[in-house]
């Protein structure tokens, strides 16, 4: 891969997506959109890059460390938040009855765990799709 | 609008039966992506525009990607 | 004949689906079944249940939360799975040590 | 106070650990097998403790969320699921035991983290699929279900496991799609996605709308018909459970095939209701599957030479047992198919453990080579001999007592002919499981070799599992009303 | 005829929805190919999707969006949507897992047409049987 106008225009539009990508996640609760268009727009972008810049310099970006770092810490985000149910004496996963912050209707901080739970998944599906990419394009050592 | 919709519904079922018929394995990944598209857009005009989002960036978009480096990696022809 | 016969069963397939089809309200009515109290609870009470605006992202995240949670955990399945089938050993650095040792 | 949450504290065990497993545990095998140890223990003490509620008549209902049924997800904790899910985790506990030291003969070392991860995933949906008390839930479980039975499958790599695991994928996917088709035709005819409330507005549903509820049936007893490999549509499980690694052969065979068969019965006598079956009259249909199933399993097993292939279609053949007890639908078929599923486990878990321990210690696996081989290895031959007796139906061990009070079932539901098939599958099952034994302990030229009935070389982690499943083969065949006192409570939850 | 005709078009999209449900489990029975297999059931997944949303839709309802200020106003069903969004993800894993050994078929293989792979696998067990009798005889 070494197309210069590939490159460039890459490097221009990525942090575009990535905006965008974030916008969708954290608008969640307001407009169309979630944790799982949003995490793919997310991952979208980092394949961008790792098909404009070659395998490598994607790995180095999201190190496979890290992204299994994000694996797992988002799904234990999620039960974490859900345990806060427990916690205050309801059940799992509840989410006004347990005291989370409601907030004002209409702003991006409110609807209690909400937001919160779109952001572990947006994490979840992008480190994903990353991961999964890396691993389909992955070059045999022998 | 029903006729719309017809037409949608009889381009998806096309897509279908071509990404099952082509040959060519890349193509057959292209018209599926195309027809993730049609359903995206089927779904908009259903009111559901979460779907729709989700589909075009899962469904046509990494789906796609997923196939075609699997395909790269493989072979591209069916016999 | 083989292939006659997987024809012949999923045309079969088809016409008794698009019977049990056509028995139904048509799409868009009101009167159709799935239009019911559960829905229209959702409809209503989102605003006021958890202050949120889109209905769809608080079914997935709140409402019915538990389905999202097994959900997240078929994308870690599906990680899990395909690095299984695909991962190569890299080099253990403890071990390799260990091996120059013994060597 | 604590006791309202025990599902769900039991349902997160498993998921938990196999989210920490991949972070924490990777390089160090000792701190993982410390984590799957006392994981496993944790989540049996806990579920023992939510059975002991539930047998004494109390029904935990969990709402998630606090919502109420219809809204969000409810589970329910009876007797029947605490029991099961009971089932599940000890035997899982006995197959991971076994699993420390067999899985490294079987796996390079890299993989081993994954390979607990994914087991620690099924059983997050086994339990969760036991549960559940919603139809959507019920898919999403089943298709973590389905991705990690494949991919214990798989995970071995050698291309006879990788063909059988996507052929495993392709049916099973197909029959899920089957599934959710089926759930989308009763959401289209009731609105509901909760199984108690559809139960409620059933009637209603079928005035309204009987060719939904036909077609739905049809779909989602076609699609758990694949999953649970009902006879025709069996013919991905041989491939499967025999190229496995041994502790996903024992867990795939002894486990996750009833999950399906649970959920079978979940829609058919919970969804839809016994009444509307009864009117439809598939029983009957049903009982002649699960009768061809119990022969022609046997049939295939006879021409078979690889032992875990045998095993495997054997395994064909006790699913037609269970699914005749559900299609009786009777009080005391569903006893009866509840016992053998009990039984089944722990004798299949033995078969395949103690068949994993010889081909772990002789590297054989053809029937051919196994002259003398209860020369080398009594204790292992002496496991696989009483599990294989209790196949056979020989009276003292526990797949005799599943076989009479299957046999009383069918007196009782009209259906004398069965008895004569449920012998002849007696004498199928002896045809091909007696061979094996009689060659393992009766070898005249065997009598001079080196180690004469001397102690096989296997490690503790190994044989004590063995030799819990054999003591609970033969102590359940002696006392069965231990099992059955339990199983009694059941029927009239489905009936 | 023209009746007919009116209730076909009120009910294009389940038909449609059959139509796709059929065509995906034809590809996926009769293809050998493993990448078009794949395709076939991605193919079976999003026609029941398809089913699912054009069950909740209602005509001249607005998507399920609410606005600040505004009280009320006529919405489609959301419990589909919602459920189909999870269907989606729960489809792409299964898709990315058959590919995943799609790949590992072809480095053992050399080919992913399962006909292919079944005839090899043939040719290697008669191959053991011969070595096991030529072995047998000596």
């Amino acid at each position: 891969m070494d197309d210069q106008i590939v490159r460039v225009i890459s490097r221009i539009i990525i942090p575009f997506i990535q905006v965008y990508g974030i916008f969708v996640v954290m608008h969640g609760h307001l407009s169309p959109g979630g944790g799982f268009p949003g995490g793919a727009i997310l991952g979208a972008s980092i394949i961008l890059y790792t098909l404009a810049f070659g395998a490598e310099a994607g790995a180095k970006m999201i190190p496979h460390r890290t992204s299994k770092w994000l694996e797992s810490g988002a799904i234990l985000l999620y039960i974490a938040i859900g345990l806060v149910g427990i916690g205050v004496g309801r059940t799992f996963l509840t989410n006004r009855a347990a005291g989370f912050p409601m907030g004002e209707l209409g702003n991006v901080i409110s609807a209690g765990f909400i937001p919160f739970i779109t952001i572990a998944i947006g994490i979840k599906v992008a480190s994903t799709m990353i991961t999964l990419f890396h691993t389909m394009i992955g070059k045999d050592p022998h | 609008m029903q006729i719309l919709n017809l037409i949608l519904v009889v381009f998806l079922i096309l897509c279908a039966i071509a990404a099952g018929r082509t040959k060519d394995l890349v193509s057959a990944v292209v018209i599926f992506a195309s027809y993730s598209l049609v359903m995206a857009v089927l779904w908009l005009m259903l009111q559901s525009p979460d779907v729709a989002m989700t589909e075009a960036a899962i469904g046509a978009g990494v789906t796609t990607i997923m196939f075609v480096a699997v395909i790269s990696r493989t072979s591209r022809i069916e016999k | 004949m083989k292939h006659a016969f997987l024809i012949v069963t999923l045309a079969g397939l088809l016409i008794v689906m698009s019977y049990s089809f056509i028995q139904m309200p048509a799409i868009g009515s009101e009167e159709h079944p799935a239009f019911n109290e559960v829905s229209q609870y959702y409809l209503q009470r989102t605003a006021q249940d958890t202050n949120a605006l889109n209905v769809v992202a608080v079914i997935i995240t709140d409402y019915r939360a538990l389905d999202t949670l097994g959900e997240a955990t078929v994308l870690f399945t599906s990680v899990a799975a395909v690095l299984s089938v695909l991962v190569v050993a890299h080099p253990k650095p403890n071990k390799k040590m260990d091996e120059e040792n013994h060597g | 106070m604590f006791s309202i949450h025990l599902p769900v504290i039991v349902l997160l065990i498993p998921l938990v650990t196999a989210l920490i497993i991949p972070v924490i545990a990777d390089r160090n095998s000792a701190l993982l097998q410390f984590v799957v140890g006392s994981a496993m223990i944790l989540a049996t003490l806990l579920v023992a403790i939510a059975l002991s509620g539930t047998l004494r008549g109390e029904i935990f209902t969990y709402y998630f969320g606090d919502w109420l049924p219809g809204l969000g997800i409810e589970f329910i904790i009876n007797v029947f699921s605490g029991f099961m899910s009971l089932l599940v985790l000890f035997m899982a506990t006995l197959i991971l035991f076994y699993a420390f030291k067999d899985i490294s003969h079987d796996l390079p070392e890299h993989l081993i983290p994954y390979y607990y991860t994914l087991i620690f995933l099924m059983l997050f949906a086994m339990i969760g699929m036991i549960y559940t008390n919603d139809l959507f839930n019920l898919y999403v479980f089943m298709e973590i279900l389905s991705l990690t039975s494949c991919a214990i499958v798989s995970i071995k790599r050698t291309g006879k496991n990788l063909l059988a695991s996507i052929k495993y994928l392709m049916q099973g996917t197909i029959g899920s799609v089957s599934i959710l088709m089926g759930i989308a035709f009763i959401y289209m005819a009731s609105g509901h996605l909760n199984i108690s409330t559809i139960a409620e507005t059933m009637p209603a549903i079928w005035a309204a709308h009987p060719q939904n509820v036909l077609i739905a049936l049809g779909f989602m007893l076609t699609g758990f018909g694949i999953k649970a490999a009902v006879f025709p549509l069996h013919t991905w499980l041989p491939d499967a459970h025999s190229t496995a690694p041994t502790p996903s052969s024992a867990l795939l065979s002894g486990l996750v095939v009833k999950i399906y068969l649970f959920a079978m019965m979940k829609v058919m006598f919970q969804v839809i209701g016994i009444d509307i079956l009864r009117e439809v009259g598939i029983q009957f249909f049903l009982v002649l599957f699960a009768v061809a199933g119990m022969i022609m399993g046997s049939v295939f097993a006879i021409g078979q030479k690889d032992l875990k292939r045998i095993l495997a279609y054997s395994s064909v053949a006790q699913i037609g047992y269970i699914m005749l007890g559900i299609a009786l639908a009777s009080p005391s078929g569903l006893n009866a198919a509840f016992f053998h599923v009990v039984s089944h486990a722990l004798m299949k878990g033995a078969l395949f453990l103690s068949a994993g321990a010889i081909i772990y210690n002789t590297g054989k696996r053809n029937v051919d080579d196994f002259n003398g081989i209860g020369y080398r290895m009594p204790f292992s031959m002496t496991v696989f001999t009483i599990a294989a007796f209790g196949m056979i139906g020989i009276p003292g061990v526990s797949g005799f007592i599943s076989k009479w009070y299957l046999s009383m079932a069918v007196m009782e539901g009209g259906h004398p002919w069965i008895l004569l098939v449920i012998l002849f599958s007696s004498f199928l099952n002896s045809m091909y499981y007696l061979p094996i034994v009689i060659k393992g302990f009766l070898c005249a030229e065997c009598e001079g070799s080196p180690n004469v009935m001397g102690r096989d070389s296997l490690p503790a982690s190994m044989w004590i599992p063995m030799a819990i499943m054999a003591f609970l083969i033969i102590l359940f065949g002696l006392f069965p009303q231990l099992i059955m006192n339990i199983t009694g409570q059941m029927p009239h939850l489905f009936l | 005829m023209h009746s007919l005709w009116i209730e076909f078009l009120d009910h294009v999209n389940y038909i449609g929805a059959a139509c796709l449900f059929v065509v995906g489990l034809y590809t996926v029975i009769t293809h050998s190919n493993l990448i078009k297999k794949i395709i076939g059931i991605n193919i079976m997944e999003t026609s029941v999707f398809l089913l699912f949303v054009s069950i909740g839709f209602v005509s001249g309802a607005k998507p399920p969006i609410l606005a600040v200020g505004e009280p009320g106003g006529f919405f489609v069903n959301p419990l589909p949507s919602a459920l189909i969004l999870t269907g989606i993800v729960v489809g792409v894993a299964i898709t990315v897992y058959g590919l995943s050994m799609v790949i590992q078929i072809h480095k053992e293989y050399g080919t992913i047409e399962l006909d292919e792979i079944v005839e090899t696998e043939k040719e290697i067990k008669t191959q053991i049987f011969r070595k096991q009798d030529d072995t047998s005889h000596v």
